[in-house]
């Protein structure tokens, strides 16, 4: 039996899996927060990982990484970026993906993926981050919300307040503005779904959007984010209890490509 | 015996990023009547300058060197940062010693902030020159040789000087020997892309922008003579032609990070006015005219002056082919809007032609590169895992 | 008879009570979170029981700050700007610059000797420079705002920040954090770019000493440290400075009424 | 209760242009149908007299953006043109017209025709070169560009006239060979008869300002009263229409009404409005009983208060000078004059600078200007930021703070002078 192992070091949180090449099955999975040790993280989730599986680093045939710190693991084969990743995990979880939105703490990446999990074309927010789930844990905490209540909340709007700022602060100052004026908290969680949705569906309509379209990254458990997108888009996203591990997921399905390759030249 | 190439990639170092301009002090010493020209991107015929026995000086803004203080208050932040930091330049006195500053007609903020020099520097010469845009017109040589002839009087008023038609024809000589040098040193790239990283090549161009050029020359020349007996290093990587960096510079950090991240940039528009022609600009004649011809109908193309005949997506593609590059990056810097309105254009038209492409913008000012590496690393990959 | 001011600002409501004789006697502080109306009572509420005063014997109340017009109980409302210029020249009658770098706003103004406002330049549309972006870094480290200026004091030396955005210093923090820089050293350096920005703005308006600052980012030790290093000038801070906007509400209020004292002691002056 | 005055011609101004423009609109939304040659061209420096001589209507894409701004349909446009790839930093009167491109230009005003002929100048702005570049790519028709050089210090040399007035002619010549028009001198100095009596009567509604209280607000306002001398001169009709207008100007003067019920604040404007919430823009300034009796916006379409008229004995060469003398072509130092002057001879008490993100020809240098204004001419000076497209950049609660602080100042350092 051959096993790969994928870890993603995201901004926030790492996430390691560990994946039968055999069986083409995940068999441990692991995410924790990933601190300022960048390599310490990683190394934590793996070592957790595979305590899960019940298997000893030397089980494990190839390590990809990917992530902010993908370079920060000793222990890695290869690192290979999150967009690439992204792109490969979600076209595992749903194999007749061709366009991929991964919506992180601090970026949000838009891509087009040819079937064999190319990478076409991508675009990801360079300014004014409003795309970026980073602002809804802000607007989260400047209304007193708690996170996982944003979008059940959200779900309830009646009239959703428009937030136009492009820029993540000002938008910010626009939702307290909404506070001042009495409007009603789920309008403006609403609001700032749709506006951080508005700025994503430019970033996947610039690489043109074709469905199917699947969502990964931390984002995709806020279901008003997940409606609001649906509704710009109109279209139904996939979405999996895994999207959060996509990233983790392609690094497992690049490295088990790599490691048949190599299987491939040692047989030759 | 001949410097080494680390010699001179070392003082190419230190001259391109000197903001305190020790080398125009030291010209200035050896020339006490000299006058020391500032020449705001992109292109500026700096043999006007030469003829006049002047230094023409590249002024690309301030990049990491220096911090902006006063310059903010003058500059609304939606601007380009190589406008901010010029202006900063100025303001903080690090021009001192420059006599005149040249901007032209590259776009609204360029010709702007001449009026800002204008007023601010009251005792700098400030001339604008606007390039005639358009390109077909029979009273465009005149029209552009006349504006010449303006700047000839005025540095001649200033430095006490007279400029003669043989002395134009002598400054023409000898860029056509530097821009000869710059092309080969490209060709060079081109053909070793190991054996030159594109940083080494920026900084050996770039410093044409500094020293006096007939000083350039010669160190092109000995570069030239030592490369090829460099060692190699091979590298899988993909070959890429950059684009939109032709103003405000990129940190040198930043074209090391492009190759490390898995692309030779085989062709790219840095300081692109230092080279400007595709052939000589032609000697025998009128010199001002042959300057204002060749602006005309043989420059690079580029988003700073308009078209004319060809359109300047259709030069790219050509480029791509002939440098036989696996795809384009844009390379824009922010807010840089001649490049911006560009990128869709060229897009559009890449995309036609099946040339893969990936863009993402820089400042002069950046310290961080994690998320252009990121996109850099995934246009490689894209096309290098999937070979 | 009193008289109040109270600032209604985006992360945090204050409030100033003044006796006749123009003596502070009441201070309330409060979070504005979602609530306006119920944060400006409260900070209100706050300060009348500091000072020992029922709500009917405060007789004029001026509303401030970006939610000046949700104040239920203000009879009129003044912008901060000239309230901060009108409390920073009641602090330190010498003051002729005042800067105040709020969560949203970071503000540089010129007064005269009657504490009016002759000239102001607030930051552009970009929000660089302003309050938010300690709190994003604050965040991002792990600490909270009060202890990033002790922590900044501790470096040896800065480190640059080249960015101006308050959304992606986050990852030049978390980049410069990766490649083991000192937390301290990040902090001096951010601390040293809002300083840089502060000043510029001052110097559209002059920079004419005395300077004071107002706001709550005057407490933080460190970035008083880094504006004095590049101005090369004391700053006046107050142990109120959290409280000038609305200590400078509550003069206009006071101003209002007791006109005739206050037209008397101008003449004075 | 105080009884107000009947006014005989009241918003005759406003409703005579609307129709103006209704029946030019009308002209575009039939021109595929009666074939009618389209020349796209834009407002600065436009050579209007010269390619409807030639045989062509005119579309003006600025003025496309104007009205989709004012009609709310600019964001969506901009929208478009992004999804395609243009940055939120490229000027959003591009994005806007390259959104119409991608709609098949349904605009508010009815369906815009296509081109036939690009006609760019360079007068506004490097973006006008890089806007009709790009679309050329789209449309695929001649693109013809016509160079103004910027004009500083002493003003308009020979040989740059010399230059423009031989653009002028390959213009003629381009024009003719697309429609088949003719080059007739005489008709077009009858043109430029026109075009100079429209322009007279402008300018004295302009001076009109220098009443107090000022009948006219010369930014605000002035939208309903430019559109013709800017996009319709040399025609009858434009002539007309500014008679009508000086009647309604003219009561406004003789019964001292004004804009507003009551001038408190007399302001010179620098830079475009904000389209896209005009009105919301607007009621910032009238709260406090502002008054603009000087803007340079109101301008763009030419400097004609300055003493130019176009003149035909000299066709081609007045019709170069008019173009290189715009507001938009002449250096910042000229530019700040201009306004200096205006703040005296209008007696205004302060400058108001609107820096628009989208339009860098406008706004790099005016923060320079503020300074100069402030500190060396020492006026009252406010600078306040959003778009002339761009509804993203209007933040009602931070204009608000700055306008409101900036009046609230004024008044109240007025009160304690008195």
């Amino acid at each position: 039996m051959a096993f790969t192992a994928g870890i993603d070091i995201g901004t926030r949180m790492t996430k390691t899996l560990i994946y039968n090449t055999d069986s083409k099955e995940i068999v441990a999975a692991v995410i924790d927060l990933t601190g300022h040790n960048l390599g310490a993280a990683a190394q934590r989730t793996f070592d957790a990982a595979l305590a899960k599986a019940g298997l000893k680093a030397a089980d494990i045939g190839y390590v990809a990484t990917t992530g902010y710190g993908r370079y920060q693991v000793e222990f890695r084969n290869i690192q290979i970026t999150e967009i690439s990743c992204h792109s490969k995990g979600a076209l595992k979880l749903f194999p007749k993906t061709q366009s991929v939105l991964d919506v992180g703490a601090q970026n949000s990446r838009a891509m087009r993926v040819a079937p064999n999990g190319r990478v076409t074309s991508f675009r990801m927010n360079e300014k004014c981050a409003s795309g970026a789930g980073r602002f809804i844990e802000r607007v989260a905490g400047a209304l007193e919300i708690e996170l996982d209540q944003f979008g059940p909340m959200s779900l309830k709007a009646a009239n959703p307040q428009e937030i136009s700022s492009v820029c993540a602060v000002l938008a910010e100052s626009e939702v307290i503005n909404h506070v001042t004026e009495g409007q009603e908290i789920e309008d403006i969680l609403m609001g700032a779904n749709n506006a951080v949705s508005d700025r994503i569906v430019a970033l996947l309509r610039q690489v043109k959007v074709e469905p199917e379209v699947t969502l990964t990254g931390g984002v995709a458990k806020n279901a008003g984010m997940v409606k609001a997108l649906e509704n710009r888009l109109e279209l139904s996203l996939n979405v999996s209890e895994l999207s959060e591990y996509a990233g983790a997921l392609g690094a497992c399905v690049f490295a088990s490509e790599r490691l048949a390759k190599m299987g491939q030249r040692v047989a030759a | 015996m001949s410097v080494s190439l680390q010699q001179h990639l070392q003082r190419c170092r230190k001259v391109v990023y000197d903001m305190n301009f020790t080398y125009v002090d030291a010209w200035r010493q050896q020339h006490p009547q000299g006058k020391v020209v500032g020449c705001f991107p992109v292109y500026i015929p700096r043999e006007v300058i030469h003829a006049a026995g002047m230094l023409p000086v590249g002024i690309y803004g301030g990049g990491l060197e220096i911090e902006i203080d006063r310059a903010d208050a003058r500059v609304q932040s939606f601007i380009c940062s190589i406008s901010r930091s010029t202006l900063e330049l100025g303001m903080s006195h690090y021009l001192k010693n420059f006599d005149a500053m040249y901007f032209t007609s590259v776009c609204d903020v360029a010709r702007n902030l001449s009026g800002v020099w204008e007023r601010n520097f009251p005792s700098v010469l400030v001339e604008y020159i606007h390039f005639p845009q358009n390109m077909e017109s029979k009273s465009s040589v005149p029209y552009y040789s006349g504006e010449m002839r303006g700047l000839c009087q005025n540095l001649e008023r200033i430095g006490n000087v007279t400029i003669t038609d043989e002395q134009l024809r002598h400054s023409i000589q000898v860029y056509n020997e530097n821009r000869a040098l710059h092309r080969q040193l490209t060709t060079f790239k081109q053909e070793n892309p190991g054996k030159l990283d594109a940083s080494e090549l920026y900084l050996l161009q770039r410093a044409g922008a500094c020293l006096p050029v007939e000083e350039h020359t010669a160190m092109l020349r000995e570069v030239l003579d030592e490369l090829p007996r460099r060692e190699g290093k091979r590298r899988d990587r993909i070959r890429v032609v950059l684009e939109g960096a032709f103003c405000e510079q990129p940190p040198l950090e930043l074209i090391e990070i492009i190759e490390e991240a898995g692309c030779d940039i085989v062709a790219s528009d840095f300081a692109l006015g230092l080279m400007w022609f595709l052939e000589d600009v032609p000697v025998q004649g009128n010199p001002l005219e042959n300057l204002a011809r060749s602006y005309l109908t043989q420059s690079d193309y580029s988003s700073v002056r308009h078209y004319g005949l060809k359109r300047r997506d259709y030069s790219l593609v050509e480029k791509v082919r002939r440098v036989k590059a696996d795809g384009v990056l844009f390379c824009i810097a922010k807010f840089c809007e001649p490049a911006l309105i560009d990128y869709v254009t060229h897009k559009n038209t890449l995309e036609r032609e099946g040339i893969p492409l990936v863009n993402f913008e820089f400042e002069e000012k950046m310290g961080v590169f994690e998320n252009i590496r990121m996109q850099v690393e995934t246009f490689a990959e894209s096309i290098l895992l999937f070979a | 008879m009193y008289v109040a001011g109270v600032d209604v600002g985006s992360t945090q409501t204050k409030a100033v009570i003044l006796d006749g004789d123009k003596k502070i006697v009441g201070r309330g502080l409060t979070h504005t979170g979602a609530n306006v109306i119920a944060a400006a009572q409260r900070a209100f509420d706050e300060a009348r029981q500091e000072a020992g005063v029922q709500q009917d014997e405060v007789t004029y109340t001026i509303g401030t700050g970006y939610g000046r017009y949700k104040v239920p109980f203000g009879d009129t409302q003044v912008t901060e700007i000239s309230c901060h210029a009108r409390g920073a020249c009641y602090l330190f009658p010498a003051t002729r610059t005042v800067l105040d770098i709020g969560g949203q706003d970071t503000k540089g103004i010129r007064t005269n000797e009657l504490g009016e406002v002759v000239d102001f330049v607030m930051n552009d549309k970009c929000a660089a420079g302003t309050g938010r972006f300690l709190a994003a870094a604050a965040e991002v480290m792990g600490l909270t705002l009060d202890q990033l200026g002790e922590t900044s004091l501790r470096s040896q030396k800065a480190l640059r920040i080249t960015n101006v955005c308050t959304v992606f210093v986050e990852t030049e923090i978390m980049a410069q954090l990766a490649r083991g820089r000192s937390v301290e050293d990040i902090l001096h350096g951010v601390h040293n770019s809002i300083s840089g920005r502060s000043v510029s703005l001052l110097r559209r308006v002059g920079l004419e000493p005395e300077i004071t600052m107002t706001g709550g980012v005057a407490r933080n030790v460190g970035m008083v440290s880094a504006l004095e290093e590049r101005m090369q000038l004391k700053i006046n801070v107050s142990a109120d400075s959290h409280y000038v906007g609305a200590l400078g509400a509550s003069i206009f209020a006071w101003e209002r009424e007791f006109a005739h004292v206050a037209a008397g002691e101008r003449k004075g002056e | 209760m105080e009884q107000k005055p009947t006014l005989k011609y009241k918003n005759l101004a406003m409703n005579t242009q609307r129709d103006l423009l209704a029946t030019w609109y009308g002209k575009l939304a039939t021109a595929e149908e009666t074939k009618l040659p389209i020349a796209y061209m834009l407002v600065p420096g436009s050579v209007s007299e010269l390619v409807r001589l030639m045989g062509f209507e005119i579309v003006f894409p600025e003025i496309n953006a104007l009205q989709c701004g004012m009609k709310k349909t600019a964001g969506k446009m901009i929208l478009k043109a992004e999804d395609l790839g243009y940055s939120s930093d490229v000027c959003g009167y591009v994005k806007n017209e390259v959104g119409l491109f991608l709609t098949d230009r349904e605009s508010p005003t009815g369906k815009l025709p296509a081109p036939d002929l690009l006609v760019c100048n360079y007068v506004g702005c490097t973006t006008f070169v890089k806007w009709f570049e790009a679309l050329a790519s789209y449309y695929e028709v001649p693109l013809f560009m016509l160079d103004a050089p910027y004009i500083r210090g002493d003003g308009i040399t020979l040989h740059q006239r010399d230059y423009f007035v031989q653009q002028l002619r390959d213009l003629a010549d381009l024009c003719g060979s697309i429609s088949g028009a003719k080059y007739d001198e005489d008709k077009l100095k009858e043109m430029l008869r026109y075009s100079k009596e429209a322009e007279d009567l402008w300018v004295k509604i302009l001076h009109s300002a220098k009443h107090v209280p000022t009948p006219i607000d010369s930014y605000f306002e002035a939208v309903f009263f430019m559109s013709p001398v800017f996009l319709m001169r040399g025609m009858p009709e434009t002539v007309e229409f500014y008679k009508n207008a000086w009647l309604e100007v003219e009561e406004r003067m003789q019964l001292g009404i004004g804009p507003l019920p009551e001038e408190k604040v007399r302001a010179v404007i620098e830079g475009p409005p904000a389209w896209p919430h005009f009105r919301a823009f607007w009621d910032l300034f009238k709260k406090w009983g502002v008054v603009s009796v000087a803007s340079t916006y109101s301008k763009v379409g030419g400097l004609f208060d300055l003493g130019f008229r176009h003149d035909p004995d000299h066709p081609l060469e007045s019709i170069a000078e008019y173009c290189m003398g715009c507001y938009t072509n002449i250096s910042l130092p000229k530019r700040a004059k201009l306004l200096k002057q205006y703040l005296e001879e209008y007696s205004a008490d302060c400058l108001v600078i609107h820096s628009v993100k989208s339009c860098r020809s406008f706004s790099m240098g005016q923060a320079d200007m503020r300074e100069y204004f402030m500190h060396e001419v020492n006026v009252p000076t406010l600078q306040i930021e959003s778009d002339l497209a761009d509804p993203r950049y209007f933040q009602r609660a931070q204009l608000m703070n700055r306008i409101d602080a900036f009046f609230e100042s004024l008044e109240h350092r007025r009160l304690t002078a008195v």
